[in-house]
Parts: structure tokens; C-alpha cells; sequence
């Protein structure tokens, strides 16, 4: 299979939808002329042309709000915000009309739209450009949220993504454009709903998505030379979320740690740890724990914005401290 | 506010064939249906808010009278008379403000939130300007699409000063979009006159200032509204880009059901019922003798079989079963 | 003592503070002329004048920034939002601005202001109109999150939230409004992060706040009858979060339950849970469990509504399938 | 977009008392800063986003210098000019950059946010339009309490069809808030030119449909911008309500260190730098005799040695402690 980027999964899930389905068009803040601000757009307008590729005014809330309003009148479109941070801006459209337009109607109305937008931190983007609120529109009915973790996720998930009857917010994770994988030539989907068991073990379950998968993997491989042997599961979608996989994970494992880049308090981690004790109490041999994301804005400084964010040595210390529980 | 009257910008001739008589039906169906409304608010069938159309039928009737039958409406949550006026049968928009299943949502939407796709009625909605983006978006997807179908949305005076107004305008100016934006200036966002929280008060020189083609009218006229909307939705329709109407007019009642009132007076009130769009267009039609006295006492005998009518279809109408509560949170997935 | 409503309850506490500080005032949509649309602030406009009572435009974005503005050049904004539903469209002001400017700038500014909105559901006001958003403020690091569950709280956490140097977010419950309880003239402060046990039991423990703590009361009181002592918990404030007073009661108890109006999944019940099985583990004889509002856009039907609201009847099925086990 | 450089509606002759002579220094320190800060970034000194002001220096010197030190200053994230034109220390600026202990924000804030409180800078905020009502509430501040302190706001032309630039600017209007909004039109924002995102283009006519009084400037003229800010910011201090000017600019380098500039032409750029505002005052002063060439040789060593110590400082700083990192979350509590 051949080698390529997250950003290239991406740019070939987009390629083919707006190549098979004339439905589809894209828009978004500088996707055009200048290329998306993540260089995953770069080409198309030229490609495909204004219709299909439109460069719009920096004002989320139309933007979103007027792919809302395309798809309820059969389109297909797909909104790049840029950053999950604007999203803000546009929340109102999202969680007051995208998500409910369905259900408030009857089911007279559909919504099939992709949000894409990117998520996390590390690159010393400063507080207002370091957030990942995907626990806020998971926690929100009628919407898909997706965080994808490699390129194979991202081109599979963005393919589905573009099935689904209804709104998703599809996260990518800004440190994974360069990172490469291999991904089938030929499109391809994936569930969602489908965690994936990335590394099987017997001691203990690792949780994460997008960033945080790469960095529970990472540690789970540490562990191998201290002879703990950690399970990774890539949740790949937190809504829906595959209870299912987790479940079967921890009671075979009896203990398990969410990692994630978001701030603790209130956090989706918080979630996955309710429903473990809640639905595996009895397997459970420590309490579930999570490895975080500081409850702090974001610091510019580098070695602070480290230290605000789970690191591989906090997983493993975490992990040593249950096994010897 | 004002006591005095706007003038309307809009030549107020009617055009031709239209049909005056039926507008005057629609109006007072309107009228009767919010009387019926408020009823059954005080005899607790109707809950929630309740935000009630009175004084304010010709703004809807002639400007939806004005549009193809699939011309796209969105619409704010004050939005039975639009309701009727596009022709969603009364009994299910009672039903709905009921809560029943037989409810144009279902019941699940209520008062504020009526839709009937089959009639290109996409919507009340409760976010104030929240909507306009949708408008948008469906011009959008009709510009794509090549049609000629055409979007009518409906904003209240308070809209024009949330930011989705402004976002709203400049993306359909700049995109040419297919959009009639109608402006209900009724004086008052809730308790809040105009000129006290907005830097313009002619809101159609709002939307000049977007290079959309903008004028105002006369919102207690059917005829002066039906006029100015078939004008420019003729102006949209050829592609030539957005139009914004503001409607001058006045809500008899308060805000919704709630409201004291105590940000007006009774004079005020009772200034703008003496040009109440009903009473000035029968007297137009008996003095030009279209109609006669007694064919108005007709056309109400009418309004009140449809009103009873539709009370009665909603109070025996079953509640949405409880099993229904999940349903249709998501769509199916179509298999691929 | 005297007996008032919510709504005076914190009429008093607004009306000391402009009576008492000079820095303080008011301002929202349809505050003054309209009398607020729950009525709180009804004749200010006139005790107080238009400089200390401001009627805004419908603009919640410029409303909730210009207190923030004001804030930081040394006033103390009251900024009432109507509802928590608006408070969507004004979200990145208070995310991206007021909760993170105090630590962005090195503690050069401080936001200390007041954000007062009506949250919760149950009057049949349909989707849109009916959602409970404080596990999205509870996330958020910098911002203090104040639910009062009855007229006693109320205007003391009032009366506290205007001494906060940072801002806080105040949702007041509906359906709290005309609900009367023992007030005292005088003012009097409740510290934040302060929990109050509203019953004091052992067989289990209920965790609610603002409505949802009501329901939890009354359902402790019908257990009784079943011989069943439940202890009682009233949180007052999501964020601080005593959680010492929960895991006390829960090391007590062994067993709880958490209230909430909000949507289950992502919710903040559970973070609840989550703290509770992390620190109290050992403690627990069960799971501990979320009652809460079912993943749905808010339907307007009354009986869907209810269907989708925590009841007192599934709290007590709860607690009994808990204590049995 | 256009090659024409829009004229000035604006007097440029020098208001009387003006120090050209320190406005060019300004202008060639902020030349340098930004060199040097570029520098700094190639050689991974200075992380994340980095926005230089080169080619836009005469809109912040010649506005601020037209300011009182202590009105406050609201800014984009392309501020260091601005930092630096209000005299913040350049070497904590850097240091700021650097993510050092020393930088003016603790080394928490970065390029985007600069803070100095002390000097009445009031930050860099990097949500497009999310300062403006931060603006709007500190000058209402200062009208509640009677000074007549005022506040300036700089926005970029992207920031114009955000719905916050609406709702800040009815607000400033309806409340006669001493705002002066001052627009950077440096024709793209990001990559994307004005003309193919906005319906109207002229940015201050925008202004002008708030009933705020707007002109345009040229950006880069620093006398120019001088003399309108002087003007328009006595008015707003006598309490006549907001302003806006909109200074047409533009920016040398890539919207960011990440810029392929695939949307606009090397001759464009070319153009623009024949219109340098350093060159353009350096000329003029050395026609009128008011300095040398030799005079501008040695306010270029100035600006070289001040660069270099700020870089050197900034080296030479320690991080922020590793302990801080929960620190001013939460301000104190002070007890009742
Ligand atoms: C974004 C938002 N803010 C506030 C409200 C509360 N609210 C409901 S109606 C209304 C007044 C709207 O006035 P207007 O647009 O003139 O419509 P009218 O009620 O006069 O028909 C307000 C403030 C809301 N529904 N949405
Ligand atoms: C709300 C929001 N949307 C999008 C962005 C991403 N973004 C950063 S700068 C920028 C362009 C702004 O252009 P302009 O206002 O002209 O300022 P300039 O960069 O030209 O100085 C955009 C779209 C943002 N920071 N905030
Ligand atoms: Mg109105
Ligand atoms: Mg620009």
C-alpha cells in the first residue's frame, strides 16, 4: 500500500467526493486562492473551480449557517473552519439548527454536512488557538463528532463522513498533517462507531483519539520493555462512541486510562470513565484514570505548553502506579 | 414609539390579478386563528411561548401571496399567519401549538418551530436572526442548482443588530443569492423600541449599505405588500441578486403571552388598530364595490368554521406516543 | 426569617449592589423598559436610571464583550443573557476572552463580572429554548460556574459572585423563579465551591443542583417511607467543585446517584462520577450512577418533555436497584 | 487586487508640532524589529504563529503618536508595531516572542498577545473582530466614569464582515462610545482579497451606515495618518461619539512565517514597496532639510543597536518556571 500523509488522506477523500458527487461542493476561509491555512485544499480551486471550491467572507456563522440551509435542500456540503477555536463562532448554527433541525421537524428535514476543523495543540498557537472542544459537541444529540488518528482513519472516516444523513464534526488533529501511513489507493470507508484495537494486551486498556492515540501507543510500547503489557484502542469516533470495544477491552484488561489532550474538568475522559465503572464495575481492579490536558489556557512558552499537555511518561507512570495497585 | 405613520416608498397600486378577496380571506383566517390561539392558551392547550400574528396579516398574506407556491419561506417564531398564508392546513397548525402527533412536527416543534416541507415551509425559528444564514444557504443551493426558485425570509426589526444579520447580507450581496429578505419592523424587539438600541432606523438603508437593492413599505397595506414583493422577487428570480423589503407594521398584542406591557401606550396601541390591514382593505372592496357587507359577514362565518374546525381537529388528536421520544435524534444511514 | 421568591432573591442582591457600589451596573436585553423577561430586574430602570440599567440591542456577542471591556478597566458588569441559549451566540467572547485574559496577559487583567442567564428546561419551550449548558462553562478553566438551587442560595452566591475577580457564570433554573424559601434581609456572602447537605443519610447519595437538586430532595424524602436514608447533596457551584463534601458523603454512603436536567452523554455527571470512582474506589458497593436528561433536542409535547427530564420515580427505581444489589 | 493606490480623502499636510523626525525613527524601529524577529524565527527562536507589520509601519506609529499615552489600545495579532510604537520595552517584546519569563506577557501570551497594562496597551487578541467589543466596553468604562480617556481599536479589512464588527459598531454608535476604529486595509486578509468577499468595498462607507463619521487615510503616509487620527480622536474626546478611518496599506511579507502567497503578484508587491512609508518620510525630511542622509544612517544604527540588545535580552532570559504553569488562572479572592 503506499505511503502517504494525513493531510494527503484527507485531500483524497475530498478529491473523490467532489470528483463522484455533484452534490458536494466545498467552502470555506482561504480553501481556495490561498490554499486552506493547512495546505489541505491546495489545488482544488483551480481543480474544480469556484462552484464547487468557495472562498468565503471570515464570518463562521453564515458560513456554517448557509451549509446548514445547502443541505436542506439536498446538497452535500462541506464547511472548513479553519481551527476548532472559530468554531465558536459558529456554535449557535451547529447546536441550534444543525443538530436539531431533524428532530424538530419530524424528521421532515436532513442535514448531511461535514464540518471539518482543526483541533489540538502543541505548536505554541498560543490560548486562543490551542483548544480541542470535542467533548462539547460530543456531548451534543444529532451531531457525529470524528477525530481521526491516522491516514488511513482519515481518509476512511471522511468517506463515511460524506454518507452520513447528518451533521459531523470532523476534528483533525494540526500536529498529524505531516505524519504518513499507509491508505489504499481506492476509496474506502469506515464505520463509525468502530474503535480500533490498535495493539492487543492483557494488563491494561489505553483510550485515546487523534493526537492522544499516538501518544498512548507510543507508551504502551515503553511499557513492553517493563514487561506491562497495555491494550490501544483508537476510539476514532467519540460520537457515536463504541461502548462496546471499551467494555470488552476492560474486562479482559480489568483496568483502563483515557488519554487526552482537552482539559480535564468536565472533559470527555470524564464520560468513558462514567461509563466503564457504570457497565464493568465488577471487572474493575483500580479506579479508571485519566491523563489529561492541564485545566489552563494555553501557554505560548513551549516547555509550559508541554507541561500542560499529557506526555508518554505521564501514561506510563499512571499505568505502573495501577498495575502495582 | 412614532405615532405618525411611514410613508410607504412603494407605489401601493395593486398589481394586476390579484386577487383581493382571497387576500382579505386570508387575513381574516389569520385574525381568527390567533383569537382561537390565545383562547386556548388561557384554557391551557396551548403552552410554551405563544407569540401571536395580530395586526401584522398583511406583511405575511401579501408578500407569500406574491411568491411561486415553492418558493422557499423561513421564517421567525411569529409565524402562524405565514403558516396560512402558504396554506398549511389550519387544523395541523393548531395541532402543533397542541403539541399532537397529528401537528405539522409532529409535536414535537410547538408554536415557534412549524414546518412543512411539502410546502417549502422550512421553518419558524426561535434564535432571533439564527435563520437568516439558512435563507442563505438554501438561495445557495438553488443557484447551484440552476433553478429559479427563490427564498422569502421573514426577520423581525430586532434582527438587525445580531451579527448573523450583517453576515447574512454581505454573503448574499456578494454571492447574488436568491434571497427577498422581509423585514417586519413592527416598532418593537420585545419591549425595545428601535431608535433606542439601533444606529439606523430605516432598516432597508441597513441593507443599501451591502448594495442590496432596499426599500420600505407600508406593512398595514396587502395590497402596497403584495406589490413591492412581486417586484423584487421578480428581481431575484431573473438573478439579479438580493432584495430586502422592510414592512412597517404593529403586533396588537404583547410579545407573547407574558408580556406586561409596559414599554407602550394604550394610545399607541389603539393609533395603529385604526389602521388595521382587515378593516382598511373591506372598506376599500365594499367602496369600490367588489364586495358587500354581507359578504364579509360571510367570509368571517368562514374564518370561524375553519378556526372551530381546526381547534377541534387538534383537541382530538392523539399525543405523539412516548416510544417516539428517540426516534429521529439521527437519519438512517443509507446503505452505500 | 422572611419568606421570597428566587426572583426577589436576587433582586436583593442586584439592587445592593447598585445601591452599594458604584462600579456596578446592569445591562441585557429588554432589562430596563420590559422589566427583564423574567421579570428580575422590573422597575430597576427607573430606581437606578439608565447608566446603571442598560438596554442592549440583540447582540449578545457585543453585550457579553463590552462587560468584559469594562471589566477590565476596573467596572463591575452585571451582563444578563435571558436565557443560557443566547449565551451561544456570545460563547467566544467568554471562552476565547473573559475566562482566559487574566492568565494570557500574566495576570496584568482581570475580568470580574457577571454573567446571569436562565437555564434548565420543563415550561414546553421546545428545542431550542430548553438547554442546560453548565457542563460546557463548568470546562472551562477561568470561568466560575454558579447554579443556585434555591432563594437562600441565590442571593447569597449573588452577593459572592459580584466579590469574584474573575467572571462568573450564573444560571438561574426557570422554573425556580416563583419557588419561595427563607431569605434573610440582610446580605450575607456563601462562599464558592462550597456544597450544602440539604439531608443528611447513609444508604445513599443524591447529587444534584440548581432544579435537579429539588427532585433529589423529593425523592429522599419518599424513599424514607421505603426505609430507604439518602443524604442529600446541593452543589451550589459546578466550578469550584466541592468535591471533598462528595467523596466525604460518598466514603459515608458507598453508593451515589447524580442528577442532572443536561444530556447524559458528555454531561457532567460524569466528571461526578469519574472523581468520585477515582478517589473513592475502595468505598463504592456500586457504580455510581447518572440521572439525567435523555440525548434529545428538547421536544415541546409536555408528556415527551417530561419523558426526557430526570423524574422523581426513575431516581427512587435508581436507589433501590442500587441498594438491593 | 488593484494595482492603483487609492487616494487619500484625507488632508495630509502635518498637523503643526508633529516630530517627523521621531515618527520615522518609529518606523524604521519597527522595520528592524520585524527583520530581526524573522531572523528569530528561522533560527527557532520564536515558535507558532508570527505576523510581521512590515510595509504597514506608518498606520500604528502615526495613529499612536496622534494618541495620549494612557488611551487605551485594543489590537489584532499583527501588533508589535503597535507595542513598539506605544514604547513598550523592545527587549521584553522580543522576549515576549521568545516565550521568555521577561516578555510583557510572561511568556504565556506569544506574538499574538502582548500585554502591558501599565502603558494602557490592553492586549493583541487573535479571534479576527473578537477585540471589537472589548474596545466598545472599555470606553464605555470611561464614559460611566467620566474621563475622557479613549480607546483605539485596530482591525484589519478580513475582520469587516465578521458579525462581532457589526454589533461593535451599532453599539459604539447608539451609545456614543469614544472608540476610534481604525482599519488596516492591507487588501487581503489572509489570502483572500476584499473585493471578492465583501459586497462593498470602500470599508469606511461601511462605517458611515452606523452614522459613525469614517473617512479613508492613505496607510502609508505616516503624516497623514497622523493628522487624521489627531483630528478624529479630538472629536471622539470631546464626546461627539466614535470614529473610523480606515488606512489603506499593505503588508511585505506572507500573512504568516507559513505564507506561500500563491494569491498575489510579485509586481503587486513591488509595487507596493515603491510606496515604502520610511522611504517616502526619509526623502521628504531630506528635501526639506530637516535631516541628512547622514542623520538616517545613524537612526539606522539606533534602530540596529535597540534590535540587537532585544534580541540579546531575550536570549539571555530565563523561561517561565515549570511551577507557574497553574498560576493566574484565578485571580484572589480578596476577603470581604
Ligand atoms: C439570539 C436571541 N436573543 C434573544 C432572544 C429573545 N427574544 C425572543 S424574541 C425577541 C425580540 C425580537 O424582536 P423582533 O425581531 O422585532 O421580532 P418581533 O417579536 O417584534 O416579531 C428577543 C430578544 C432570542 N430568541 N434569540
Ligand atoms: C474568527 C476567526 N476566524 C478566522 C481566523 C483565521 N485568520 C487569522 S488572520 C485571518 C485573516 C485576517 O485578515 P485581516 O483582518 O485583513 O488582517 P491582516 O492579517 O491582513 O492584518 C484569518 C482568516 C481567526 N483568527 N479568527
Ligand atoms: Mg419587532
Ligand atoms: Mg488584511
Amino acid at each position: 500500500m503506499p505511503e502517504i500523509t494525513y493531510r494527503e488522506a484527507i485531500r483524497q477523500a475530498l478529491r473523490y467526493q467532489l470528483q463522484h458527487d455533484d452534490r458536494v461542493f466545498l467552502m470555506g476561509e482561504d480553501i481556495g486562492a490561498y490554499g486552506g491555512s493547512y495546505a489541505v485544499t491546495k489545488g482544488f480551486l483551480k481543480e474544480f473551480g469556484e462552484k464547487r471550491v468557495k472562498d468565503t467572507p471570515i464570518a463562521e456563522s453564515v458560513i456554517v449557517g448557509a451549509g446548514i440551509g445547502a443541505a436542506m435542500a439536498g446538497l452535500k456540503p462541506m464547511v472548513e473552519l479553519m481551527t476548532i477555536n472559530f468554531s465558536l463562532l459558529a456554535i449557535d448554527q451547529i447546536v441550534n439548527n444543525a443538530s436539531k433541525l431533524r428532530y424538530m421537524s419530524n424528521n421532515q428535514i436532513s442535514v448531511p454536512m461535514v464540518i471539518r476543523m482543526a483541533g489540538g495543540a502543541g505548536s505554541q498557537l498560543g490560548a486562543q488557538h490551542s483548544q480541542s472542544l470535542e467533548s462539547w459537541y460530543a456531548h451534543v444529540p444529532g451531531l457525529h463528532v470524528v477525530a481521526p488518528a491516522t491516514p488511513y482513519d482519515a481518509k476512511g472516516l471522511l468517506m463515511t463522513a460524506f454518507d452520513s444523513p447528518d451533521p459531523v464534526i470532523f476534528i483533525e488533529h494540526t500536529a498529524l498533517y505531516p505524519m504518513k501511513g499507509e491508505v489504499p489507493d481506492d476509496p474506502y470507508r469506515l464505520p463509525f462507531g468502530n474503535a480500533d484495537i490498535a495493539r492487543a494486551g492483557n494488563d491494561v486498556t489505553l483510550i485515546g483519539y487523534g493526537g492522544s492515540f499516538h501518544q498512548a501507543f507510543r507508551a504502551a510500547r515503553q511499557l513492553e520493555t517493563d514487561g506491562i503489557d497495555a491494550e490501544v484502542i483508537n476510539l476514532r469516533t467519540l460520537s457515536p462512541l463504541d461502548t462496546e470495544a471499551i467494555l470488552a477491552s476492560v474486562r479482559k484488561t480489568n483496568r483502563a486510562i483515557v488519554i487526552e489532550d482537552d482539559w480535564q474538568f468536565g472533559g470527555f475522559g470524564g464520560e468513558i470513565a462514567a461509563i466503564i465503572q457504570e457497565r464493568a464495575f465488577d471487572h474493575l481492579d483500580a479506579p479508571v484514570m485519566r491523563c489529561s490536558g492541564a485545566d489552563v489556557p494555553m501557554p505560548y512558552n513551549g516547555a509550559l505548553e508541554q507541561a500542560a499537555l499529557p506526555q508518554e511518561a505521564d501514561i506510563i507512570r499512571l499505568v505502573k502506579s495501577m498495575v502495582q495497585r | 414609539m412614532t405615532n405618525e405613520r411611514p410613508a410607504s416608498h412603494a407605489k401601493t397600486s395593486a398589481a394586476e390579478g390579484v386577487d383581493a378577496v382571497a387576500l382579505l380571506q386570508t387575513m381574516m383566517d389569520i385574525r381568527r386563528f390567533e383569537e382561537k390561539a390565545a383562547e386556548m392558551y388561557a384554557r391551557g392547550k396551548i403552552k410554551g411561548f405563544l407569540h401571536l400574528y395580530s395586526g401584522q396579516e398583511a406583511v405575511a398574506t401579501g408578500a407569500i401571496a406574491a411568491l411561486r407556491p415553492d418558493d422557499y419561506l423561513v421564517t421567525h417564531y411569529r409565524e402562524h399567519g405565514h403558516a396560512l398564508a402558504r396554506g398549511l392546513e389550519p387544523g395541523r397548525i393548531m395541532a402543533e401549538l397542541f403539541g399532537k402527533s397529528t401537528g405539522v412536527s409532529g409535536g414535537r416543534g410547538g408554536s415557534m418551530h412549524l414546518f412543512d416541507v411539502s410546502k417549502s415551509f422550512m421553518g419558524g425559528y426561535a434564535i432571533v436572526a439564527g435563520h437568516m444564514p439558512l435563507a442563505c444557504g438554501l438561495a445557495l443551493a438553488e443557484q447551484y442548482k440552476g433553478t429559479n426558485r427563490i427564498v422569502a425570509n421573514f426577520i423581525g426589526d430586532g434582527s438587525v443588530n445580531e451579527g448573523e444579520f450583517h453576515e447574512a447580507l454581505n454573503l448574499a450581496s456578494v454571492w447574488k443569492l436568491p434571497v427577498v429578505f422581509i423585514c417586519e419592523n413592527n416598532l418593537y424587539g420585545m419591549g425595545t423600541a428601535m431608535r433606542r438600541v439601533s444606529a439606523l432606523v430605516e432598516v432597508y438603508k441597513r441593507a443599501e449599505a451591502y448594495g442590496i437593492d432596499a426599500e420600505q413599505v407600508d406593512g398595514m397595506d396587502v395590497l402596497a405588500m403584495h406589490e413591492a414583493v412581486s417586484r423584487l422577487a421578480a428581481k431575484v428570480r431573473a438573478g439579479e441578486g438580493p432584495a430586502f423589503l422592510e414592512a412597517i407594521c404593529f403586533r396588537y398584542r404583547g410579545h407573547s403571552m407574558a408580556d406586561a406591557e409596559l414599554y407602550r401606550t394604550k394610545e399607541e396601541v389603539e393609533h395603529w388598530r385604526k389602521l388595521d390591514p382587515i378593516t382598511q382593505l373591506s372598506q376599500k372592496l365594499i367602496a369600490d364595490k367588489t364586495i358587500t357587507k354581507s359578504d364579509i359577514a360571510e367570509m368571517q362565518a368562514q374564518s370561524d368554521a375553519m378556526t372551530a374546525d381546526a381547534a377541534k381537529f387538534a383537541e382530538e388528536s392523539p399525543n405523539p406516543p412516548l416510544e417516539s421520544l428517540m426516534q429521529h435524534v439521527y437519519g438512517e444511514v443509507p446503505d452505500a
